[in-house]
């Protein structure tokens, strides 16, 4: 069997699903379902299977499909989180143009599997594409707002901005081995590789949501939270830390590539904690961890633990998901998603408690999954250095403070609704929080290990001291969020704060640096345009306007005298030579014989 | 000079003359005749010129001819029988003067030009060398007047056949007025009429007053029988 | 032979032929008819006289010059016809060498006197039968040229004394035996005689010769009767060896050759029934022309 | 009898001819007209055959071919005439004056 069936079931499933779905949530959530479902199973099969893809696409190009063990982990866990999040999309999300959101989900996970699959650059470059593109459409859903598609397209340049370092790297690759096969990467020397490297590396971070591109992931928000929920866990923002895992055997030869990685990635999680904890609309703070987890990500790939940074990605996407599910439930029934106006505890007390699961997974509080992920990041963080290592302990008291703050003001104890969610909608929630619980089971020793053995990661060798360190802080951390959660709920609505929590101004920089020259830049362009260019013409045209009146004025006796005086001599000429046209055929021969009597004059006098 | 000098002189004398008198008599057969006369004349010089095979054959088509011709006469035309004094002719000044240039320049031609001279041998088999010719190495050209001669009896027995493809050729007709575009003057065909008589049709009423003339002859055996042949077999004659 | 000697010879035998001519038509009608034959020798002479002695009429604005020179005309073919008879080996009064080609054209000369002399009268029946004539006289020339022209192949020449002079081993007619039938046809014709009198026939009161009285018709007569003469010497010499035969001197076998020719065209003459002209012309067009087609078929397959 | 004498003759047959053709009315008199010229040139071409070019045969061929063209042009001519008839009852040339249309 061929690793292409993978992507492409939900692909064309999605396809089909949006072009002629069912307007029915539960025909949708079951065709949806059974469609991720089968895609999980595939996935599982090809992995056992040790399934490769190859499709000769002619003039030396190929696309292949190969799996190693990380991206085998990865291709499970994508359908895997894909499908409660989509069924809970199909279940929850609003009813107008829900067949084409589920139908653009699973088309988005087909890329996501695609690009994970993929085993050259040019085979991931369709996928890197695809799930840009639906990720502009999934942000823009629901285009009747108009700040929507405007989100969407912010959201889409900037990644594409980033994906220019892709093809670049592609480019590059296939003009220096004349092939795109990652394999064929290891071959590469000197500037070539450093093209490559920070190519991948600047479309990664882009793809991840790093400093300085950010502020895209905000803008996402503007999405239904099962598409946030789809795109921060699984999908897009996925993508951009796993290819740096992917690739991190063939680029982290590139001088300086593994700093670089490693300071935006340290950068990035402790920016985006600072901005999560300043922030008051419960999304975006989601948003802002997502950022700082990936930054831990990039750290232990910077650190040149990938496998690690892989795990972590597992662990974050099934922690994360269930956390997005929950606070769009909350926003939905809140109507709102600042989080001082919250406090469902007591109306949705199962989502709260999903809610808690995953919070706690993401504030790394033992015994969950993620707290064993987030330990091993910092013992490569360790091996990296000391300093690194200190960073990424207040990264992790950062998380618990921001957990802790978003599960306390989202689902602490407020006033009681008669009425809770349906069943069907909180489904996807508690089954993705049951298997950060099951996650749990990385603590034990021989799971780990095994997992990485199978897996062939190298887990990183660390102290206790910093073990004990990074608990304590982050309990501390913890403490700190519920002390602002009672103190102060309505940090970051307004003044320094409520800067700070918008990434720290980095889109007003982004704004002046970038948007605002270059908006300068085609003003005075179109100026000159005008006033130069235009003004040629312009000259051209008011002379030949003065040419045209002047030619009409004098130029007209003899334009048209000539051609009308020679008419009238014509018609003249002519009425003469008709009266030669007599019908008379004695006429004819007398004109005859004149013509041939001269012709033979004119022989005669030629002789 | 001798007698052959003389007959020459007689024969062109006389073959100019009757070519003059043709255009000046009044009956067109005695034109017609003229014509052959003129003919005649031709072909006996040509006799003199030892062309005796073309010199006979001259006289024997011409006769043909002109009996032809002569037919068509008392047919279409007015005056046949030369009744009436009768004078024809249209930019009569003009064409005189261009029949008199003509001959002036040719003369003048003739004698600025020194002809060579190379008589024919008196032993010369001219009749073999003309048969020799025309089934020999000219062959082709004869056999291509011959073929330019059956086109033009069928072409002659279609252009003249009553029976057209659209119907009668003569549907419709209407004769000429007195003056330019005026009313048709003079009986008009009946439709479908009998075959082959154009005769008894009370002439063209006098042709812009150019003298009175009687009706043309009955009994058209129209087409020519002799020469062209082929349309004999209707020859409708009866008048 | 010179013309001097010639010519009045020539005349002499013409005279004598005429004479014959108008006897034997005389004698051969009265014996079909039944009649005693009688004086037939002299009876003609008789006529002549009788005729020039009668009235003579004119009519309304003739032509005068052609109605008194038609005959003329006629009789003059006739003496050219004559001319071109050899009466000995290489002696005739034309020496030409296609004197065939001459034959044809008086014959087609014949044509157009015949129609001078129904026209110049200016008067309906003359110019029927003249009219007729031509319509008939035309093609029936056809026929003369194919006949003559299948007679010269043997001798390979369009001189009548080569024509002689080629047939010493068999005579045309046996060689030919189309040729004479259709050649007496067309004397028939030039004569105005029998099955081909379309001008001066009596179904229309004479004919070209309605308004011929006196002099006029006994002229006119007589040249027919000289045309006859002409022709069947020419049929004599063409298809029965002219002058050829043993014993007797050459000009009088061809006379007698000519007398019998004479005998059977007069024959003709006063057996065989005329036709309308309509069908007479589908005769000529689709029946005798073909034949004179085959008999020149024969006559090139013979010469090979 | 000299070629000039035979050929000035023609030249008379032929200018006679000429002025036939351009003054006639009447179809068939034109006809002569363009007869007498064909006549003047067959006996021009006789008299240069025997004259000049010592009885060439193509000379005889040339007036074999001028009397072919005598026939046609008579019969066509004839032809004509009787379609011109039937159609206009004409027989003068002015009667045509389609052709100034």
């Amino acid at each position: 069997m061929t690793l292409w069936l993978v992507p492409l079931l939900p692909m064309l499933a999605g396809i089909a699903i949006a072009a002629f779905g069912p307007q029915s949530r539960r025909a949708l959530a079951a065709i949806s379902g059974g469609v991720l479902a089968a895609t999980l199973i595939l996935a599982v099969l090809a992995v056992a299977g040790g399934w490769t893809g190859a499709l000769d696409w002619g003039g030396g190009i190929a696309l292949t499909a190969r799996l190693v063990p990380l991206s085998a982990l990865i291709l499970v866990m994508v359908p895997a989180v894909a499908l409660p999040v989509t069924v809970h999309a199909a279940l929850h999300e609003a009813q107008r143009g829900l067949p084409r959101l589920v139908g653009l989900m699973l088309l988005f996970t087909g890329g996501m599997v695609l690009v994970v699959a993929a085993a050259d650059l040019l085979t991931l470059l369709i996928g890197w594409e695809l799930i840009g593109a639906c990720s502009w459409a999934l942000i823009g859903h629901d285009w009747r707002d108009r700040d929507n598609p405007a989100s969407g397209l912010y959201a889409f340049v900037m990644t594409r901005f980033g994906d220019l370092g892709l093809f670049l790297a592609a480019m590059a690759a296939f003009g220096a081995t004349g092939s795109f096969a990652y394999d064929a990467l290891g071959g590469l020397q000197g500037p070539v590789l450093l093209i490559v490297a920070y190519g991948v590396l600047l479309s990664a971070a882009s793809k991840a949501g790093q400093v300085p591109f950010s502020p895209w992931l905000f803008r996402a928000m503007a999405g239904p939270s099962s598409v946030s929920a789809l795109l921060h866990a699984a999908t897009l923002v996925a993508a951009g830390a796993y290819i740096l895992a992917r690739l991190h055997p063939v680029l982290s030869a590139a001088t300086g590539w593994s700093v670089t990685v490693l300071s935006v990635g340290l950068a990035t999680a402790l920016a985006g904690g600072i901005v999560a904890v300043l922030q008051n609309h419960a999304k975006r703070l989601l948003a802002g961890s997502t950022s700082a987890q990936l930054g831990l990500m990039f750290v232990a790939t910077g650190s040149g633990y990938p496998g690690v940074a892989a795990l972590h990605l597992v662990a974050h996407a099934f922690y994360k998901a269930p956390l997005f599910l929950a606070a769009g439930l909350a926003g939905d029934r809140a109507g709102t998603y600042a989080l001082d106006r919250l406090r469902l505890g007591r109306v949705m007390p199962l989502v709260a408690g999903a809610a808690a699961v995953a919070a706690l997974a993401l504030a790394a509080i033992p015994p969950l999954g993620g707290a064993w992920t987030k330990e091993e990041i910092l013992k490569a963080a360790e091996a990296a250095g000391p300093w690194v290592a200190f960073g990424v302990v207040a990264a992790g008291a950062m998380s618990a403070a921001y957990a802790t703050r978003f599960l306390l003001l989202a689902f602490g104890i407020g006033k009681a609704d008669d009425e809770s969610p349906a069943w069907p909608e909180i489904v996807g929630p508690l089954a993705l929080s049951a298997v950060t619980l099951i996650l749990s089971a990385l603590w034990l020793g021989p799971v780990s290990g095994d997992l990485a053995a199978l897996l062939g990661i190298a887990l990183p060798e660390g102290s206790r001291f910093w073990l004990a360190l990074s608990l304590l802080v982050v309990a501390l951390g913890g403490a700190s969020g519920v002390y602002l959660s009672r103190e102060s709920p309505d940090l970051g609505t307004a003044g320094t704060a409520a800067a700070a929590a918008d990434w720290l101004g980095l889109p007003t920089l982004v704004f002046r640096a970038v948007v605002q020259p270059f908006e300068r830049l085609a003003t005075s362009a179109a100026s000159l345009d005008t006033r130069a260019v235009d003004g040629g013409i312009r000259a051209t045209v008011t002379l030949m306007e003065w040419a045209a009146r002047t030619s009409q004025r004098f130029g007209e006796a003899a334009t048209d005298g000539l051609p009308e005086g020679t008419a009238r001599l014509t018609s003249l000429a002519g009425r003469d030579l008709r009266r030669l046209q007599t019908g008379m055929s004695h006429h004819y021969y007398a004109y005859l014989v004149g013509g041939l009597a001269l012709i033979i004059v004119f022989l005669a006098l030629g002789a | 000079m001798t007698m052959t000098d003389v007959a020459f002189y007689l024969l062109s004398g006389f073959a100019i003359w009757t070519g003059w008198r043709v255009f000046r008599v009044d009956s067109m057969i005695r034109a017609t005749f003229l014509l052959l006369l003129s003919f005649t004349s031709v072909g006996l010089i040509g006799l003199l010129l030892s062309a005796s095979y073309l010199g006979a054959a001259t006289i024997f088509m011409m006769a043909v001819e002109m009996m032809v011709m002569g037919l068509f006469m008392v047919m279409f035309m007015m005056n046949p029988a030369g009744l009436n004094p009768m004078m024809m002719v249209h930019q009569h000044r003009l064409s005189i003067v261009a029949g008199l240039l003509i001959f002036a320049a040719m003369t003048g031609a003739v004698l600025l030009t020194p002809l060579p001279s190379d008589p024919v041998a008196a032993d010369r088999p001219v009749l073999r060398d003309l048969g020799i010719e025309l089934l020999g190495d000219s062959m082709l050209i004869f056999e291509t007047a011959g073929v330019t001669l059956l086109a033009t009896m069928l072409g002659a027995v279609v252009l003249s056949s009553r029976r057209g493809r659209f119907g009668p050729t003569d549907a419709g007709s209407v004769p000429p007025g007195l003056s330019a575009g005026g009313p048709p003057a003079g009986r008009q065909p009946k439709g479908g009429g009998s075959h082959g008589g154009h005769g008894g049709h009370g002439g063209h009423g006098g042709q812009g007053g150019k003298g009175a003339h009687d009706g043309h002859g009955g009994g058209g055996s129209h087409g020519g029988h002799g020469k062209n042949g082929g349309d004999g077999n209707h020859g409708g004659h009866g008048g | 032979m010179s013309l001097i000697v010639g010519l009045p010879a020539l005349l002499a035998l013409l005279l004598i032929g005429l004479w014959a001519a108008a006897a034997l038509d005389t004698a051969i009608g009265r014996l079909i008819v039944g009649r005693p034959v009688g004086m037939a020798a002299t009876d003609p002479l008789r006529a002549v006289v009788a005729d020039y002695l009668r009235q003579r009429t004119d009519t309304e604005a003739p032509d005068h010059l052609n109605w008194l020179l038609a005959p003329g005309y006629y009789f003059l073919l006739a003496v050219v016809g004559l001319a071109l008879v050899p009466f000995a080996p290489d002696q005739s009064l034309i020496a030409l060498d296609t004197s065939v080609v001459l034959w044809g054209a008086a014959e087609a000369v014949v044509v157009v006197a015949v129609f001078l002399h129904g026209w110049s009268p200016n008067a309906p029946f003359p110019l029927i039968g003249a009219y007729r004539y031509v319509a008939i006289g035309l093609p029936v020339m056809l026929l003369s040229m194919f006949v003559l022209i299948a007679a010269s192949i043997p001798a390979q020449s369009l001189d009548l004394r080569a024509v002689v002079e080629s047939q010493r081993g068999l005579w045309n007619v046996i060689r030919q035996p189309l040729g004479l039938p259709l050649f007496l046809a067309v004397v028939m014709s030039l004569t105005l005689r029998g099955p081909f009198d379309y001008a001066d026939s009596a179904d229309l009161a004479g004919g070209t010769s309605a308004e011929d009285g006196g002099p006029r018709w006994i002229a006119w007569q007589t040249a027919r009767a000289a045309m006859l003469v002409a022709a069947c010497a020419i049929a004599a010499t063409a298809f029965l060896g002219g002058y050829l035969g043993p014993v007797l001197p050459g000009w009088l076998w061809l006379s007698l050759k000519t007398l019998a020719v004479m005998v059977a065209v007069v024959l003709l003459t006063h057996l065989v029934p005329r036709m309308p002209v309509a069908q007479m012309l589908t005769l000529i067009w689709i029946v005798l022309l073909p034949i004179a087609f085959l008999d020149l078929l024969i006559a090139g397959l013979g010469a090979l | 009898m000299t070629l000039s004498a035979i050929l000035i003759v023609s030249a008379a047959l032929f200018g006679i001819g000429l002025y036939g053709a351009l003054s006639q009315k009447s179809f068939v008199m034109l006809m002569m007209g363009l007869e007498l010229m064909l006549n003047g040139s067959l006996l021009a071409t006789m008299g240069f055959w025997s004259l000049a070019l010592g009885g060439a045969p193509k000379g005889q061929l040339l007036a074999i071919i001028i009397m072919a063209v005598m026939a046609i042009e008579l019969a066509i001519g004839f032809a004509l005439i009787v379609a011109v008839y039937r159609k206009r009852q004409a027989d003068v040339t002015e009667a045509l004056e389609t052709l100034a249309r």
